[in-house]
């Protein structure tokens, strides 16, 4: 069942991505983009990716829905037909595409447990969290503490985004 | 006219629980899905639909873009001066296991807690930032 | 100075120009007290040298330096007979040089002058370090800034043509030592796992086969492009654009002498006579030497700007010391070794009196040349002199060289290099009396075909040619010390 | 209940990131310029110091470990230090500590006062960002790091006054990004296959994986990814416009340090966490790279040649110069890899120096295209003097770093009989010669024109950074101890690999 | 069938390589500034689908610690995204910027159009 839902999700995703590619009208590609947010989102939560789907769901759907609409807001909403033929760059998509399928075709199956990563550092946070700290949600306990650096990285880039998009958008008196 | 009066009523009523969500979202994120990230998402789409339904300098005026400013690196203070407390005590960065005399879970929760307030802070006020930079640029 | 240590000396000459150019920098508003400087400088530099020299003569080899660039590699200074002799031909001509630079470009009113001294200094700086380094780094070293510092000299007119050739000069000189003299040094560290300069060479030992030497010594002879053999001469005749004083610098103090000199000293030091001697893998250089020779001489005999002819004459005069070299025997080295001197003196007269003809009467061809030396005899006298030297005819220093060179390819039996050496002497003869001729018996043309009346040059570069046409003199009559170094070279050869 | 005293000795590895973060957010609080710029230089001084120390202890005691949250790795992130990146971290720290000196006026002459203060804070997020990449050893802390490297770069080249800096900052934000996602790409398929995410474990876990096809498409990955970010011929075409058009100092420090982390993470990978055997033994890898450098040293050199804009016309050479970097790597060997590290750092000194020179040049008369900088060299002689040190340097005269690292390089061809590759080195130092040449040319024999005529005089402390590393080119060429002799430890290190 | 089985195990895989494909297609392809920003966010998206997917245990629960499940999906690939998400919008945001200013400075966001700029830029 679990697979199933799983598999007509994905395809969704797939599908949706094609509408991505060929709409012209930008808005319709942005509300398309949100949509395919909602997906992944829904397809995290089959994952048991819960505070993943979360996020995905409230940045995705929500937050980059709105700063594209913005910034269509200040530019414009028409894609222009494209000036060169497509060729190159799909040779070079489907090149990483058959790179990925060599490199993938080794990878261990969907869903088993016994895989080198299910058995990894993961299932080691799994067992050593309760001892170490209280936090029953294991997701926060390694986002905040085990790999808390990486969190502080991650606020950091955050951080940088802001004072960056200020730095390139904020009027100040002296200009306009 | 009417519609758009609707509107402004169920969303005065809507904020507030957009908030409230926000801090449960925050604070619960140790027993279920959810964190700093998170709620500070929540916490600004809040301030945002305000914004877009009373418009941006109303906005503006319950949250001052100069607090935004100021928060968006207050909240990687916070985080980084958890670390330095750390060092404090004598262990190293950002091991909170000391952070509550000696009591480990307790450090780590009380650790935890203060990194996502750090977290949450800089999200929220950096989403607020960046919409009102986009909308703010949209003028004159 | 006699109580110094030789390291002190040896240091101090070769900081000294350095100094100098410092010197000059600051003293460069006052034109009188600039060229003052230059003067005691190069004078300081002499008597620093002359020193060494004695202490050279007396058997000594003073050493410097060695201070370790990478994996065993030093910066290291060694002075031996034969770099002395360089050294104090540098240092002896600096002086006479400086007095007609003065005389010259005050003249010729040229512009931005307190550069043009300050590259001077630091080329004769770098021309020290070179004869006195003590491995191939540091002879590489030397040889890179003597290219550099000299670049700027060639281009000093600062005209569109000037910076042509200026291109052709710098490019042509860093591409071959780059391209061909880094990777043979770098080959020699790997094959012999030394560069530093050793009586009886370093390669003996390393084991490679001759064929790979043949090609080894190729990359050196040709990477040196300062030595000017054919095909890798053009820049020479480019660098023509320069004043005067710069031609000469090129042609007699340092450039082309740098090159011929590390020539030979690779040659000796590096691989070692006998050992090229015995696998043959040296013979090629005679014909490519041999072949410079006679061509250079033939194309000058063609050229009518004078400074154009003697630049050619240049080119053949330096294969002269490669075939010497290349005969391989004791004799044609000393005959090699005496060469770079004689050339020296004799070609910075003619030069200098090229330029004093170019100062005084603003002639450049050699057809307009008629019956000029009756208004210039000390010039025109110093030529011919000088010119006698080119061609060998005794009493000039010329005559030695040459006669050492003739003995030792009889000795080695080496017909080729016999046979060079008699048709270019008889070329030489034909491209260089007829100046002396129309010089001297022709009537000079009516004073109505623009020809104003003009007397001798500025009294410095009279002086300065007078001096050197003495030296070329004199080196016939006392050749003691070139010879004394050149055999000290040879005997540790010998010895060997 | 145990609170030890404070030894920040221990805790030096932390400071060396943490510091240039706080100071980023200090910076951004307190907004001001000026202020902000003391900040700046305070912590970006701080780091060198910090960095020796940690070079020291590492050539003492050998490898660093330090476990950030005291989480013994692999559960937590590890920052692990070894002569490699001991190496890095002190130049990218010396860099930042001489362009934050030479900045207030260089930034006060290109940015607005509201932005500067912000600008500064980028600038330290930067560095931030590339210390972090250079001393974690956690795969994906890497990608944290490099993003807030990459983002703060964006920003950084965006904030250039012409308008060109913006299509700049926009094409490097989407070929960087491409290029961090190929590297987490990568990443994600050795997470897959080894079940963590420290290098050190992942490297021998590797030894276990029998199924060696995603392992070795993780490194195609993620040699594809970091070879976008170091700008790899031909993956290097956002390079020129970045460094172009960004602002002086933003183009000196990034010029010096980032391409250069860019690299140390790939050699990390290749030689440390998939050793020589699997990533060279069975794969076309190095015979690949060797090729790509060889075009690499040739063609930007070439293209250098026919610049208009001198910092373009750097770039190019930038390009050339990493190809250098990425032969003496692909050559696998001791002397190689000596060549190849010594290079990165004498490189990154040559290129700042240019390009601060460049930024002094800029700050007196607004010159950037070559033609207009005729007899600058006359009007403004200590600013080209350095130049031309700096220039001989790249062509690599001997007496200059350029010269140690060339020399290495060489013989390491010549070691391995690998002729033709002597040829191409000395070949692309010739085209060296053509495009430094030509600079030098114009700058002192051609007569000023306009605005060459009479430049005000650029600062004081400008002028002083910018000599003192025209004076570390010289330096270099003849003190080898802190390139040459700890390159080749680092080798050694390398080539032996984590196992 | 044994296909079949093959694809079903891999399906995760085969959709994360056609999104990535798709994500790279888009950015490579198109010249609207905004799109290729849209399209590399599909690229990054994928990306967290090849994290997820293998962390995901079959019959498996959220990694949120309680007594009355046994098996947990793998919690780290979730905090790894998690990460990579906030990357994701950062990167957005900064992008859609630089369009912005892009748009204001040459009036248009067809990167071909703005080259042409460029390049006349470069003539001048």
């Amino acid at each position: 069942m679990e697979l199933l839902i799983n598999m007509v999700l994905l395809t969704l995703l797939a599908v949706i991505t094609v509408g991505i590619i060929r709409v012209r009208n930008l808005f319709g590609v942005v509300v398309l983009a949100g949509a395919y947010s909602f997906l992944m989102a829904s397809v995290m939560i089959v994952l048991d990716a819960v505070d993943v789907a979360m996020t995905e769901a409230s940045v995705g759907a929500g937050i980059s829905t709105v700063l594209a609409l913005g910034a269509l807001h200040l530019t414009k909403t028409e894609e222009a037909p494209p000036r060169y033929s497509a060729m190159i760059p799909l040779f070079v998509a489907v090149g990483t595409g058959a790179m990925l399928i060599y490199g993938t075709w080794g990878l261990p199956a969907f869903g088993l447990a016994d895989t080198p990563m299910n058995t990894g550092v993961g299932l080691d946070y799994l067992n050593r969290n309760y001892g170490e700290t209280n936090i029953p949600n294991v997701v926060t306990s390694v986002l905040a503490s085990y790999r808390g650096f990486d969190t502080l990285g991650e606020t950091t880039v955050i951080f940088t985004a802001g004072i960056g998009v200020l730095l390139l958008l904020k009027r100040f008196q002296r200009e306009g | 006219m009417r519609l758009d009066t609707i509107l402004r009523v169920i969303s005065k009523l809507f904020i507030p629980f957009i908030f409230i969500f926000a801090l449960y979202v925050q604070l619960h994120g140790d027993y279920g899905p959810g964190g700093g990230f998170q709620a500070g998402v929540i916490l600004a789409a809040g301030v945002i639909l305000y914004a877009i339904i009373y418009g941006l300098n109303a906005a503006k005026r319950a949250v001052p873009i100069r607090l935004v400013e100021f928060l968006i690196p207050l909240g990687v203070l916070i985080y980084g001066a958890v670390g330095v407390w750390g060092l404090l005590v004598g262990d190293n960065y950002l091991e909170y296991n000391n952070l509550s005399h000696g009591n480990q879970p307790h450090g780590q929760e009380r650790g935890v807690f203060w990194v996502e307030i750090g977290v949450l802070v800089t999200v929220a006020s950096t989403m607020i930032a960046i919409f009102y930079a986009f909308a703010g640029r949209g003028r004159e | 100075m006699n109580a110094w240590p030789s390291e002190t000396l040896v240091l101090l000459a070769l900081s000294l120009p350095a100094l100098g150019a410092v010197g000059i920098a600051i003293a460069s508003r006052i034109p009188n007290l600039r060229e003052a400087v230059t003067l005691t400088v190069a004078a300081a530099n002499f008597v620093v040298v002359m020193t060494l020299l004695t202490r050279v003569l007396d058997g000594e080899r003073p050493a410097a330096g060695g201070w370790e660039v990478f994996g065993g590699i030093e910066i290291a200074f060694l002075v031996e007979p034969f770099g002395m002799l360089f050294a104090c031909v540098a240092a002896t001509l600096w002086i006479v040089n400086s007095i007609y630079s003065i005389g010259y470009m005050r003249a010729n009113d040229e512009p931005r002058q307190t550069p043009f001294y300050m590259c001077f200094a630091v080329a004769i700086a770098a021309a020290i370090g070179i004869a006195f380094s003590g491995n191939l780094l540091t002879l590489f070293l030397f040889y890179e800034v003597l290219t550099v510092s000299t670049y700027p000299l060639v281009t000093h007119k600062g005209t569109d043509e000037a910076m042509a050739k200026g291109r052709i000069y710098l490019l042509l000189l860093m591409a071959t030592s780059m391209m061909l003299l880094l990777p043979a040094i770098i080959w020699t560290w790997v094959a012999a796992g030394t560069v530093s300069f050793a009586p009886g060479g370093i390669l003996a030992s390393a084991g490679l086969p001759v064929g790979a030497v043949a090609v080894l010594l190729a990359l050196y002879i040709f990477g040196i492009g300062k030595a000017a053999v054919m095909p890798v001469h053009f820049w020479l005749p480019a660098a023509m654009v320069a004043p005067t004083p710069v031609s000469a610098l090129l042609h007699a103090v340092a450039v082309v002498k740098a090159g011929v000199f590390t020539v030979v000293k690779v040659v000796v030091y590096v691989f070692g006579v006998d050992f090229l001697a015995t696998s043959g893998a040296g013979d090629w250089l005679t014909y490519v030497a041999g072949f410079t020779v006679v061509t250079a001489s033939v194309i000058a005999l063609r050229q009518d700007n004078l400074k154009k002819r003697l630049a050619y004459s240049t080119i053949s005069q330096l294969s002269y010391v490669v075939l010497a070299t290349a005969i391989l025997t004791p004799i044609s080295i000393i005959g090699a070794v005496m060469h770079i001197a004689a050339h020296a003196v004799s070609k910075i007269t003619l030069f200098f009196a090229a330029g004093s003809i170019y100062t005084a009467a603003h002639l450049t061809e050699v057809s307009q040349l008629d019956g000029i030396g009756r208004r210039m005899p000390w010039t025109m006298g110093a030529f011919a002199i000088g010119a006698l030297s080119m061609i060998g005819v005794p009493p000039t220093a010329g005559f030695l060289s040459k006669w050492f060179m003739l003995s030792g390819g009889m000795a080695a039996e080496n017909w080729v290099a016999v046979g060079v050496i008699f048709v270019s002497t008889s070329l030489n003869a034909s491209y260089f009396l007829p100046i002396v001729y129309r010089a001297f018996f022709r009537t000079p043309p009516a004073p109505a075909t623009g020809h104003e009346a003009h007397g001798e040059g500025p009294f410095p570069v009279v002086l300065a040619l007078t001096i050197t046409a003495f030296t070329t003199l004199a080196m016939f009559f006392f050749p003691d010390i070139p010879f004394a170094l050149a055999e000290a070279l040879v005997g540790q050869e010998v010895t060997k | 209940m145990s609170t030890a005293p404070l030894h920040l000795q221990d805790h030096l590895p932390a400071l060396q990131v943490v510091l240039p973060l706080l100071g980023a957010v200090v910076a951004a609080i307190v907004r001001k310029g000026p202020l902000a710029w003391l900040v700046a230089l305070a912590v970006s001084w701080s780091m060198p110091f910090i960095a020796f120390a940690l070079l020291y202890e590492v050539m003492t005691n050998g490898t660093i470990s330090y476990a950030i949250g005291g989480w013994a790795p692999p559960a937590g992130i590890e920052y692990r230090i070894d002569q490699v990146n001991a190496f890095l971290l002190v130049l990218v720290s010396i860099m930042a500590a001489l362009v934050m000196t030479y900045a207030p006026r260089s930034v006060a002459n290109e940015i607005e006062p509201e932005r500067q203060g912000w600008y500064y804070a980028m600038f330290l997020l930067c560095l931030t960002g590339l210390l972090g990449m250079a001393i974690t050893g956690d795969a994906f802390n890497v990608f944290v790091f490099m993003e807030v490297s990459s983002l703060s770069m964006y920003v950084l080249i965006a904030l250039g006054r012409d308008r060109r800096a913006l299509v700049a900052a926009y094409q490097y934000l989407v070929i960087g990004t491409i290029g961090a996602t190929f590297y987490v790409i990568g990443v994600g398929l050795l997470f897959t296959m080894t079940g963590t995410l420290n290098l050190v474990d992942i490297a021998d876990k590797l030894q276990a994986v029998e199924n060696a096809r995603p392992v070795i498409a993780a490194l195609a990955f993620i040699g594809v990814g970091i070879g976008l970010k170091l700008a790899l011929f031909p993956l290097h075409l956002w390079l020129p416009n970045a460094y172009a058009y960004a602002p002086s100092t933003a183009t000196a420090f990034i010029a010096s340090t980032a391409t250069k982390v860019a690299v140390y993470l790939l050699l990390r990978f290749v030689f440390s966490v998939y050793g020589v055997d699997i990533a060279f033994g069975d794969t076309p890898a190095a015979t690949m790279v060797l090729v790509l450098a060889v075009l690499a040293m040739v063609a930007p050199s070439l293209v250098a040649i026919f610049q208009s804009n001198v910092k373009r016309m750097l770039a190019y050479s930038s390009v050339a110069q990493m190809g250098y970097i990425m032969l003496g790597i692909a050559m696998v060997s001791q002397t190689g890899l000596t060549g190849g590290i010594s290079h990165l750092f004498n490189h990154a000194i040559i290129k700042g120096c240019l390009f601060l020179s460049v930024g002094c040049m800029v700050y007196s008369t607004g010159i950037t295209r070559i033609e207009q900088m005729a007899g600058i060299g006359r009007t403004m002689p200590l600013t080209m003097g350095a130049f031309v040190l700096a220039g001989l340097g790249l062509i690599g005269v001997p007496g200059t770093a350029g010269f140690v690292s060339k020399w290495f390089l060489i013989m390491a061809a010549v070691e391995q009989g690998l002729w033709l590759l002597v040829a191409v080195i000395v070949f692309s130092s010739i085209l060296a010669v053509i495009y430094v040449g030509r600079i030098i040319e114009i700058a002192w024999f051609r007569e000023p024109v306009n605005a060459a005529v009479s430049p005000r005089n650029p600062p004081v402390e400008m002028l002083a950074v910018t000599w003192v590393l025209a004076l570390a080119t010289v330096y270099f060429g003849f003190d080898t101890r802190i390139t040459a002799d700890i390159a080749g430890q680092a080798a050694e290190l390398l080539l032996a690999g984590y196992r | 069938m044994n296909l079949i089985r093959e694809i079903i195990a891999n399906y995760n895989y085969l959709i994360t390589i056609f999104l990535m494909v798709a994500g790279l297609y888009i950015v490579v392809a198109k010249s609207n500034m905004i799109k290729t920003l849209l399209g590399l966010g599909v690229f990054q998206t994928s990306v967290y689908l090849l994290y997820l997917s293998p962390g995901k245990i079959l019959g498996g629960t959220p990694p949120i610690l309680d007594e009355s499940f046994a098996v947990y999906s793998n919690p780290l690939p979730h905090v790894l995204i998690l990460t990579a998400i906030v990357v994701g919008v950062a990167t957005l945001a900064l992008g859609l910027a630089l369009v912005v200013r892009i748009n204001e400075a040459y009036g248009t966001i067809e990167e071909d159009e703005i080259m042409d700029h460029v390049d006349r830029d470069d003539q001048a």
